[in-house]
């Protein structure tokens, strides 16, 4: 099964040494890539390489992509041009005075880059058979998690828990608070009442000793007394009885009037 | 003979690793039929289980089974390393201040009497979480049709609210003379003195089973 | 004295069956300082652990230690038998591979030092991939113009790869004694290994708006 993740390190699958005019540029992951697998074709250790013939190759490689006018990205050309002024380094002697860089050094350079790719691919390829985790080796298949139960510790001061009863119970009391259902006489009531207790009498007659009946619970008389008080009044303006009061907080009198006194 | 004794051996040993590593890494309890396909046909798979089961008898974790299923579960007696728990201080509801108070001046008190006085149902969930505070507890149930339940208030509940007695309560005067209730009210308004005997005339003990709940029918 | 040992042994073994179910309940594995607040400071939480790991040796399940961590997980060499047939592992692009094992064999390191490797540019969805896996972190930032972040492994690179530290990294002895983790010729130079200490002398501490995302001008 792991067949398939070392090939990766594998492709493009090399083609045969012929072949190699028809590699797509595409395939490589950048020059350094493409110039490894060249040198892999020379099937020798990297150690051993002849970077002189690596680069003539790399150069070769490049012409004949760029002559089937496959465009090449910038870095393969870049590579190129290095690959070029390596080669001339490397075929024509050092001057004395030169103070670049010389050929073998940069060759060295490049076998180094070379060598430490490839040591990062069979690196990766071993870490990748290492026994993985999910792949070869497990965690616990039902862990336990840990719980935490959250417990409120609840907060309330003496203040609060008495403010919070009085609110209540002086809530309490206005909801319980019925005012007291009195009996209220109407004007219509009053009026009634005294029409017909006043009947046809043309006498002067005190008007509580009509009441009197009604006037002995204390709670009504208040009630009965302005209710009939007010009636009254209607009553005379209406021409049907007559009042009278002899002094200031006096009994009241009524007697029924005398419409046509002919 | 001795050969053979000692290859046996060294299979069961074999066997134990692969079902100890199985056991460990699977997602559900196995069952003996599934835990074979992993030791073949041939395995003693029930002695191998109890071997396992032996050796694990007694450490943080344990072989168990449950049902015809098999798993590794940490020891019982360990069971609270995998709980934690968090304390946050909280405020009090309003609703669970109100039926509080009632329960304290009022006390014995059912949720009726609560009610009565509050003007609406309380929840269970407002008394559940006075008791689970410890501030109230059960004291009986009343001598009335229904037998509610009657709450009282806990020693945890003077201590918190630094109560000598119930009796430390203020009472009606007091509490007018704090500004708390107004002073225009009826001259008939009582608060009444909380009881904290052990029970009252109308009240009988509370039912063996009492302890688990409150009664839902009042 | 000798009932001092006995006690001393005593409290190892509830110890030690505490690390085991503690241990056992997580599938992350733990650090020493949180396996420490369950037996207790005064544990020699090292001599227990390494006990533990002896006392599972062989078995189907093993104590392993990842960095600082520790954690339960099934035998390296039952991996055949219980591989899951569903499981379902897309495999990493070369890219992803090459970049991984050059942060892991050369932390810490930019992105320019992937570049330099690698020979072309890394794109931002391969580091991004890595770090998605939780392979790979941001450590820091390197004291150079620019002041690029580096990236390092995690412990969770050390958890999947099956490492108990970076020094357990497949080949490291080698790649070091060829020069071959060295970002410059010439080979006989001082070679720096791996490094997932907290920060490096070039390395500055990541700006605060660091962790939602990576640098873009590197």
């Amino acid at each position: 099964m792991n067949s398939a993740q070392t090939n990766w390190f594998d492709t493009p699958a090399p083609p045969a040494d012929d072949d190699i005019l028809f590699v797509d540029v595409g395939g490589y992951e950048g020059p350094l890539d493409l110039l490894l697998d060249l040198a892999r074709r020379q099937k020798v250790d990297l150690a051993a390489i002849s970077i002189l013939a690596l680069a003539e190759q790399y150069l070769l490689f490049i012409d004949k992509v760029r002559e089937k006018r496959i465009e090449v990205a910038a870095d393969y050309l870049v590579m190129a041009a290095w690959l070029a002024y390596l080669k001339s380094r490397l075929m024509v002697p050092q001057a004395a005075s030169d103070d670049e860089p010389s050929g073998e050094m940069l060759a060295a350079m490049l076998q180094f880059r070379l060598k430490r790719l490839e040591a990062m691919r069979t690196v990766a390829s071993q870490l990748m058979n290492r026994p993985r985790l999910g792949l070869q080796v497990y965690a616990r298949g039902m862990p336990e998690p840990i719980q935490i139960d959250r417990k409120s510790l609840w907060e309330a001061s003496l203040y609060e828990l008495l403010k919070a009863y009085s609110v209540q119970r002086e809530k309490g009391v206005v909801t319980d608070y019925a005012p007291i259902q009195r009996t209220v006489w109407s004007l219509q009531d009053a009026r009634d009442i005294l029409q017909r207790l006043i009947g046809d009498s043309f006498d002067w007659v005190p008007m509580d000793s009509y009441l009197i009946d009604y006037l002995a619970s204390p709670t009504e008389r208040a009630t009965i007394r302005a209710s009939t008080f007010a009636s009254s009044l209607e009553l005379v303006r209406q021409g049907q009885i007559d009042i009278r009061q002899s002094e200031t907080f006096g009994p009241l009198f009524v007697r029924r009037h005398r419409s046509n006194p002919s | 003979m001795n050969e053979l004794a000692a290859d046996s051996l060294q299979l069961d040993e074999r066997h134990l690793r692969v079902l100890e590593a199985v056991l460990f890494a699977s997602t559900e309890p196995l069952d003996v039929h599934s835990l074979l396909t992993y030791v073949g046909e041939g395995a003693d798979i029930a002695s191998l289980l109890v071997t396992l089961q032996q050796r694990y008898a007694g450490r943080g974790v344990n072989l168990v089974q449950r049902g015809d299923k098999w798993a590794f579960r940490t020891a019982e007696d360990l069971g609270f390393l995998l709980r934690r728990e968090d304390e946050e201080t909280r405020p009090l509801s309003r609703a669970a201040l109100e039926t509080l108070s009632i329960i304290a001046y009022h006390q014995p008190a059912t949720r009726a009497d609560i009610e009565a006085v509050r003007g609406v149902a309380t929840g269970g969930g407002t008394i559940d979480l006075l008791m689970e505070a410890g501030w109230i507890r059960m004291r009986g149930r009343r001598r009335t049709p229904g037998r509610p339940v009657t709450y009282g208030t806990t020693d945890a509940f003077l201590d918190h609210f630094g109560l000598e007695s119930l009796g430390d309560l203020p009472g009606l005067e007091e509490l007018k003379g704090a500004g708390l209730l107004s002073n225009r009210l009826p001259p008939s308004m009582q608060i009444p003195l909380p009881f904290d005997g052990a029970l009252r005339d109308d009240e009988d003990p509370l039912d063996p089973d009492d302890q688990d709940g409150e009664d839902e029918s009042a």
